[in-house]
């Protein structure tokens, strides 16, 4: 994997679609630790706020021999990130020490040009003044400031609990270069345990050992964004929606749906 | 030298001031201002501010009581986070629990004692007088107790065994006979079930699959239900799962094997499974033979009702073939211990009494009761904790209709598959009044109330969780009081005694909200003195043995820091307690009627071309309240489907000449539904899905709770029949703007 | 009543008229007023784009009338830096489009984006690798230039030019015009370059993305070559409208016909170069991503007939009719070749925006459509009334055709 | 933008794009404050009026632009390219000289020429704006407005002259003769300080005293040349004034119709007397 060769620490994150069972847990741990706002109720489809999308896809088959998988799209922290070039006000950075991509929603001007460079829509938009039922300020995590309308956002592997984390560190007196543990919340909720993050630079560390797995697949890899979130599956054509939509059907007959 | 001031002077001057000032620090100080303003709005939401600490609880908002890690910001509850190594649940949290910060926020939330009159053009919600109306609450009491007609005030307790419960029986006896009541959800109608087939009186049915080498269960979702998490699947670990699901699941896909039975045909299913155990001499041993054997009515025994249910006879009702029914037996019984679950989805409401039967026969013909057997038991709540006998618990659809003059709900609890029409059926006429102990204007109790009492919401009171039905274990925790409560709030003892005291009575020390707390402190000191189980503390991850805690208080003191006692064995079930065929008879021959499959045998609306199948969501009724934030699992990410989503095959949808995403009408016998087509090929053919969940137009939305709605259960005749999780349906296009 | 302030000898209609003229212009603009009210105060959800669609309606007017407004640096640089002095008969009109082009797209941009107060920190906290910097940086420099080219013009009505500082200012600034041409022309080459590169750099986004020739993607030249085949034909066509609006000659015909083949010879450069890139993308760039062209022509919404049209009716066809010495001598084939390119360069853009996000991505993404809203459709109903609403002053109360009083007493009309 | 923003780095891309960026900056802003420079350096020469004549003279049309010598039959067609001022013209100079042009050819073309309607005096010296001059013993001159001027506006409404003392610059607008909406301002054809006023109905408009004592009157058309012109202006008044299919009726047996504007109110009077008023 290259990657930046001075840092020793290179967050990933890999998710076995074989565990998921698409309760959407993630999603919500997820709102709830970013403070990521409810759109109202008028709201269009495709208007919503989710850092973790779950996305249902099927094999395109009929009953019975219809398979459902559900894949919790986060920001995929690519490598070679289409993102980060394109925001005109270097809203989008790469922390090169850590490898996640930051957005930093109080410089961005809104102007969407990131969310249509990625191929991934992991990148959501306040459409909306995001507006909390009175009272719900109180339940809003101290460590992830609240957005405001207007701009974009996306995950970014819960950088508030990294922050915490880092402080923790620091008040036991670890070394700042030291590497430091932390789990997302979409990670630490997960009650079937699919998603599994971590350093993938550690020698002999989970992630580097899951990443090599024959049943590792990245979303659309020959894009070459380099995505640092993996998927697992056993299952041959849950490997192939990783591919194009052409490279999917052709070969293997499996008519692809999105659902 | 004359000071000449002209007007070329002044622009002179103007001129060299912009000039000057550029060359000066103050444009770049007001670009940087300008910067900063643009950056940081007073109307931004602003989060609270304080020292982080941690509070552990039990999660109030389903039966399964997961522990709940509270981070607090300051004094305010900012959200929840699963407790590792939690006993309940295996130290996960669902998204409704998850959310749980929110509900103390919630939209709907009561300010104040608010009343309707659900008669009149404008059925808004209005803050009355709190003491007045409890008097007049009270009045009523009292008139109805004057006229001996103590049995026309009732209280529906949606979640029975708790310390509140027994307060509330108790306050009925005092009020002369009031009807104690509940409302049973599908698995406190299995557990009904099974106490109906064995003569266990104290004793609660306790499944456990980590015993069980082979799992067949009937329907219930791994995806979204709250069993889900019992049932590893055999791949990581697990046991064998076998899945009867009519269509293809995440679950059914997961499984190791798949039987793809028609819907309502579970009872002909599980009779067939037990017709080869028995007459391929398949069942456990010769103790199991002789349960088919036992004699019953008329002469009749298992055997003989089995007889009927050969697999080549059910095959052609269930969809399935002969070979699959056999092989499914003969697996069950290579792959012992095994277990058979029933409860299915937890959001459509109890499987029938009869499929329930043949479930629990089908594990005792498997040998699952017994020393070996992956099924013991468990003692029943009252018995658990010694409470002497007050009136006995009724199902609410043993109350007459239009026999209560007063009908109290509680509904702290704020989603279960409770029907608002069956329950406004109760009541005499227009001058009954529903009276709703609830935090919000909506849910089960809300929706269908005259009167809602502002109780305290998830997380602001002390509240005990007993351990839920089918739990392999008893288990008990106090929902600890993570936040400041509402200052509009109630205690719901407390107020249960002022409205004691207005109705007349001397309110005794065992009621209100000391009472309540006495009862808590009670129940902990007998869990303790029977020495047994062990605590789990949230904050450490120890367990420590009951029986090794000397001082008395340490078992309360354990529980109000959030920890869990829990026992450490089932019991197990003696085969001379068991009657395959049921205590009170005319089993078989109900049996014999739902040859056909359950939705057949409903009575009235035979006629749909489609299969209704009510459930599937994560909160199980509809207009069920739930966090804001579970409108990405609603709305944003259709992962759960709301109740105006109606889910049909593709090849279904377009027979009917239906598109995705087109309004249609949904008509069945009890009533009818303005529904989105959505297409969802794991469905067999002439089978349509609703979710009984929250409608996700309305997610966070109480105004839009208007009365003219069909909620899921009613659809589905709920008002009607106890069974209603399958009906015969009609979907055509709407066309016309209203439904 | 406002005689004053028009130019002797140039026929005018009276007041009244001009206002009902302006009447639906205005209401239009009324409309775009509101929408963008609107859209300022409550934000952006008034319009219909979404998440997957991040850009609509605006995008492609914007880049659509960038694309026209060409003809303000082309012609400047063929005037002033060619020397093909005709081009002076229809100058003025290419600058005021060019400035009404620039403007519109500004103050559009400056509704897209979320946060319209902090427009300036694509200058502040430029980020120098994306395009839309480079766009932003030379569209508000070259609007500043137009604004400066404009300035004479206005110095030039009869009321201004009796102020003796107007006059001696006009004739100082256009004796530097030459600079600003320049100026003009290198910014107008790289904004409409960097557009293209906008979209040609999105390396997520196969249906887009392109090869790089340099630090640039191909869609940076295609986008100027593309551009400046369109701004003459787009000025030849203006000028046509404003001889038939206000039925006068203004402009000698052979001029229009230069115009016209002007745009006939880049067309067809452009539609070779574009040839080439289609086949590029085709038989590398896809591949090497994974992709198959196909796919990307699959939808309902959008067949291969995209890329047909795009390469033959609005390519191939006006090329060769514009190419063609006594075609462009004859109004009806300008006027067709004209708007086939005008209509081409916008279709172009309209693709590259549209279908770009549209096209799926991962293999269970649906193909999408979106319509504008009513909102959206305002502010585009705005800027095209702002636009024909400045010209229209500027027409009535400038000269902008230095030949019009001459062809006026030439050929006796009024 | 700047190095003092936040995250500004010294690298490659912001130095060259930054550098070109300020480049184009300097170059926009520079060059307009060269031009406000220059503009500035021409107001306090004074040199507006000429700018300005330089610019109308750009916009005249070519026939309006004839070289004198082509009404002396020295050309057959010629453009001036002097912006009238003879003094600067190289041929001019080297023309009169020589005695102004080929005699015969000169007499020739006076010969072929019409009896003008309105024949300019020889006393007199004219300006294009339709203005002549005549010096007088005591070394001023009168100024006043020719016939084809008058006999266009008639009998104008008000009459405006630059009052007693007034200093003139040659070729500003200095008297305005207004009749309707309609005004035609008479450009002075030579400078000096006002000395006298005149009466419009006497012809004469006012009286020059040249500052330096000396007149220039280089540029201006001698009576000779000026009869051409005037035949020329006509036509093209002529030209302007008729409408098509309809019969010439300027003239009234050798003499000019009086009042053409009242003769004809629907042309374009503003724009006539603009074109003989030499104003843009």
């Amino acid at each position: 994997m290259e990657t930046h060769s001075k840092a020793t620490v290179c967050y990933a994150m890999v998710i076995d679609l074989d565990k998921c069972v698409g309760c959407g847990t993630c999603n919500v741990a997820c709102a709830i630790e970013n403070n990521v706002s409810v759109p109202p109720p008028e709201a269009l489809e495709n208007r919503g706020l989710t850092w973790m999308r779950t996305q249902r896809v099927d094999n395109g088959k009929a009953w019975p021999d219809h398979r459902t998988v559900t894949v919790p799209i986060p920001c995929q922290h690519c490598e070679h990130a289409p993102c980060i070039h394109v925001c005109p006000v270097t809203a989008v950075q790469l922390d090169e020490s850590t490898g996640i991509i930051g957005q930093i929603p109080t410089r961005c001007m809104g102007c969407r040009y990131c969310m249509a460079a990625c191929p991934y829509h992991a990148r959501y938009f306040n459409w909306f003044d995001p507006k909390w039922p009175e009272g719900l300020q109180d339940t809003l995590n101290p460590d992830v400031a609240p957005r405001m309308r207007g701009v974009a956002e996306k995950c970014n592997f819960c950088h508030g609990r990294l922050d915490r984390a880092r402080e923790l560190a620091a008040a036991e007196g670890r070394p700042a270069a030291e590497p430091v543990h932390y789990t997302p919340a979409c990670a630490e909720a997960c009650p079937h345990g699919a998603i599994t993050f971590g350093n993938r630079l550690e020698e002999g560390g989970p992630i580097a050992a899951l990443e090599k797995k024959p049943e590792a697949f990245r979303l659309l890899e020959a894009l070459g964004t380099a995505p640092k979130v993996t998927y697992l599956s056993r299952e041959p054509w849950i490997r192939r929606i990783g591919l194009s939509r052409l490279d999917r059907v052709r070969g293997h007959g499996d008519g692809p749906e999105g659902a | 030298m004359t000071l000449d001031l002209t007007r070329r002077s002044l622009l002179k001057f103007m001129g060299g001031a912009v000039v000057g000032s550029v060359l000066s620090p103050l444009p770049w100080k007001l670009l940087d201002d300008a910067a900063i303003w643009t950056q940081n709005w007073s109307w931004i939401a602003r989060p609270p501010r304080g020292p982080v600490s941690h509070m552990f609880t039990t999660c109030q908002l389903c039966p399964v009581g997961c522990g709940m890690r509270a981070r607090l910001i300051g004094a305010s509850f900012v959200s929840a986070w699963p407790v590792v190594g939690d006993p309940a649940a295996a130290g996960t949290l669902c998204p409704l629990g998850l959310a749980a910060a929110q509900m103390r926020y919630h939209p709907s939330r009561v300010r104040g004692v608010a009343r309707r009159a659900r008669a009149a053009a404008d059925p808004a919600w209005r803050i009355v007088d709190a003491d007045a109306t409890t008097g007049e609450l009270g009045q009523r009491l009292a008139a109805c107790r004057s006229r001996g007609a103590g049995d026309s005030i009732a209280i529906v307790d949606l979640r029975p065994g708790r310390a509140m419960s027994r307060l509330y029986r108790e306050f009925l006896a005092r009020q002369g006979g009031g009807i104690y009541a509940t409302a049973p959800d599908a698995w406190q109608a299995s557990a009904a079930a099974f106490a109906g087939m064995a003569t266990v009186g104290a004793l609660a049915p306790a499944p456990d699959p980590a015993r069980a080498r082979t799992v067949l269960n009937f329907g219930a979702p791994l995806t979204a239900g709250w069993r889900g998490r019992d049932i590893v699947p055999h791949a990581a670990g697990g046991p064998r799962l076998i899945q009867v699901d009519p269509a293809a699941t995440i679950t059914a896909a997961r499984a190791d094997r798949w039987l793809p039975a028609r819907p309502g045909s579970e009872a002909p299913v599980a009779l067939a499974l037990a017709h080869v155990l028995v007459f391929e001499a398949l069942a456990a041993d010769a103790r199991v033979n002789a349960l088919a054997d036992l004699p019953h009515e008329n002469g009749s025994t298992l055997r003989t009702v089995l007889a009927d249910f050969a697999p080549e006879r059910v095959a052609a009702n269930s969809g399935l073939t002969p070979a699959q029914l056999r092989d499914t037996a003969r697996e069950l019984a290579a792959g012992r211990p095994a277990l058979v679950l029933g409860v299915g989805d937890a959001g459509g409401g109890p499987l029938g009494s009869e499929e329930e039967a043949a479930i629990w026969n089908l594990n005792l013909l498997l040998g699952a009761v017994g020393p070996d057997g992956a099924l013991g038991v468990r003692p029943a709540d009252t018995a658990l904790f010694d409470e002497p006998a007050g009136p006995a618990a009724r199902s609410l659809s043993d109350i007459p209709d239009g026999s209560l003059d007063v009908l109290l709900v509680d509904g702290s609890f704020p989603g279960v598959p409770v029907s608002a029409e069956q329950l406004r059926r109760k009541l005499r006429g227009p001058d009954g009044l529903l009276v709703a102990l609830s935090p919000y204007a909506g849910g089960a109790a809300g929706t269908p109330a005259d009167l809602i009492l502002p109780v305290f919401a998830p997380g602001e009171w002390v509240e005990d969780v007993p351990a839920p039905a089918l739990a392999a274990r008893s288990s008990y925790s106090w929902a600890t009081a993570v936040a400041v409560p509402a200052p509009f709030a109630l205690h719901p003892a407390e107020w249960l005694a002022q409205l004691e005291a207005a109705s007349g009575l001397v309110v005794p020390p065992e009621g209100g909200k000391s009472g309540h707390e006495a009862e808590l402190k009670r129940r902990a000191g007998v869990l303790q003195s029977r020495g047994s189980g062990q605590v789990f503390d949230p904050a450490d991850g120890n367990t420590t043995d009951v029986a090794a805690m000397s001082d008395p208080d340490l078992l309360a003191g354990a529980l109000a820091r959030g920890a869990r006692w829990s026992d450490k064995a089932t019991l197990t079930l003696a085969d001379r307690d068991v009657r395959p065929l049921g205590q009170g008879g005319g089993l078989a021959a109900r049996w014999r009627s739902l040859a056909g499959g359950r939705a057949d045998a409903a009575k009235p609306g035979a006629t749909g071309s489609l299969l209704l199948m009510a459930g599937g969501g994560l909160a199980p009724a509809a207009g069920a309240i739930t966090a804001p934030v579970l409108n990405k699992l609603y709305r944003e990410s259709g992962l759960q489907p709301g109740s105006r989503q109606l889910a049909v095959s593709a090849t279904t949808a377009r027979a009917l000449g239906l598109a995705e995403g087109k309004s249609a009408l949904l008509t069945t016998a009890h009533g009818r539904r303005r529904v989105k087509v959505r297409f969802d090929n794991s469905l067999p053919p002439d089978v349509a899905r609703i979710a009984a969940g929250p409608d996700p137009a309305d997610m966070g939305d109480p105004a839009a709770s208007a009365d003219d709605r069909t909620d899921i259960p009613d659809l589905c005749g709920a008002a009607e029949r106890p069974v209603w999780r399958l009906v015969r349906a009609d979907l055509q296009e709407a066309h016309d703007g209203n439904a | 009543m406002d005689r004053q302030l028009i130019q002797r000898g140039l026929d005018r209609t009276t007041l009244p008229r001009f206002l009902l003229w302006l009447l639906p212009w205005l209401l239009l603009a009324a409309w775009g007023g509101t929408s963008a009210t609107q859209l300022f105060r409550d934000g952006l959800y008034h319009t219909n784009m979404d998440n997957r669609f991040a850009f609509g309606l605006w995008i492609i007017l914007d880049l659509a009338i960038i694309a026209l407004g060409a003809g303000a640096f082309f012609l400047g640089f063929m005037t002033y830096l060619m020397r093909r002095h005709e081009f002076k008969q229809v100058l003025n009109t290419a600058v005021i489009v060019g400035f009404v082009c620039y403007s519109g797209a500004i103050v559009t941009l400056a509704i897209d984006v979320g946060q319209p107060v902090r427009a300036w920190f694509a200058f502040w906290h430029a980020n120098v690798h994306s395009m839309l910097t480079e766009v932003t940086f030379c569209i508000t420099c070259y609007l500043l230039v137009l604004l400066i080219e404009y300035i004479p013009i206005v110095l030039k009505n009869r009321r201004l030019r009796t102020v003796p500082g107007a006059t001696v200012l006009e004739f100082n600034l256009h004796k530097l015009m030459v600079v600003f041409a320049g100026v003009g022309a290198f910014l107008s080459f790289f904004h409409q370059g960097s557009l293209g590169g906008m979209f040609g750099v999105l390396n997520g986004r196969p249906f887009a993305y392109r090869e790089g020739v340099g630090i640039w993607p191909t869609t940076f030249f295609l986008f100027i070559w593309s551009a400046i085949s369109a701004g003459p034909s787009f000025i030849m066509l203006i000028t046509m409208i404003v001889q038939g609006v206000t039925r006068k000659k203004l402009v000698d015909d052979f001029v229009l016909s230069r115009l016209g083949r002007l745009s006939g010879i880049l067309l067809s450069t452009y539609i070779i170069a574009k040839v080439a890139d289609t086949v590029v993308w085709i038989m590398v760039t896809l591949p090497g991503k994974g992709f198959d062209a196909a796919e990307f022509y699959r939808s309902d919404m959008f067949g291969a007939w995209v890329l047909f049209l795009e390469l033959t009716v609005f390519g191939l066809l006006p090329a060769t009719i514009l190419l063609n010495r006594r075609r462009v001598e004859k109004m009806p084939w300008l006027i067709a070749g004209g708007f086939l390119t005008c209509f081409g360069v916008a279709f172009n853009r309209f693709v590259f925006t549209l279908q770009t996000l549209s096209v799926p991505t991962m293999s269970f993404d649906r193909f999408m459509i979106y319509w504008p809203s009513q909102q959206e459709w305002g502010v585009l109903a705005g800027v095209v009334a702002y636009g024909v609403i400045l010209y229209s002053l500027s027409f009535r109360y400038l000269n902008l055709f230095p030949r019009e009083r001459e062809l006026q007493t030439t050929t006796g009309s009024n | 933008m700047l190095p003092t923003a936040y995250e500004f780095h010294w690298d490659t891309g912001h130095i060259v794009f930054l550098g070109i960026f300020y480049t184009v900056l300097a170059v926009v802003l520079s060059t307009v404050v060269v031009a406000s420079l220059r503009a500035r350096r021409d107001m306090n020469k004074r040199r507006e009026s000429d700018i300005a004549w330089h610019e109308s003279f750009a916009e005249m049309s070519t026939e309006r632009r004839t070289c004198r010598h082509e009404f002396d039959g020295t050309f057959d067609a010629k453009v001036c390219g002097h912006e009238f001022a003879c003094g600067n013209c190289e041929q001019h100079r080297a023309l009169a000289a020589a005695g102004g042009g080929d005699e015969t050819t000169r007499e020739a073309t006076l010969a072929a020429a019409p009896a003008a309607p309105a024949t300019p005096p020889d006393s007199r010296l004219y300006h294009r704006g339709h203005t002549w001059v005549e010096a007088r013993t005591d070394g001023t001159y009168d100024v006043g407005v020719d016939d084809l001027l008058r006999s266009c506006i008639g009998n104008p409404d008000r009459v405006t002259v630059p009052g007693v003392g007034t200093r003139l610059m040659a070729g500003t607008a200095v008297a305005d003769l207004q009749r309707g909406h309609v005004h035609a301002h008479i450009t002075t054809p030579i400078a000096g300080t006002v000395v006298a006023v005149g009466d419009y109905e006497g012809g004469r408009l006012y009286r020059l005293r040249p500052n330096d004592g000396k007149a220039r009157l280089d540029q201006l058309l001698r009576a000779t040349e000026a009869r051409v012109w005037m035949l020329r202006e006509l036509e093209l008044l002529q030209a302007r004034l008729t409408r098509p299919g309809e019969a010439l009726a300027l003239a009234d047996g050798g003499e000019l119709v009086d009042d053409l504007m009242g003769a004809y109110p629907d042309a374009d009077w503003d724009a006539i007397l603009a074109d003989l008023c030499l104003e843009p």
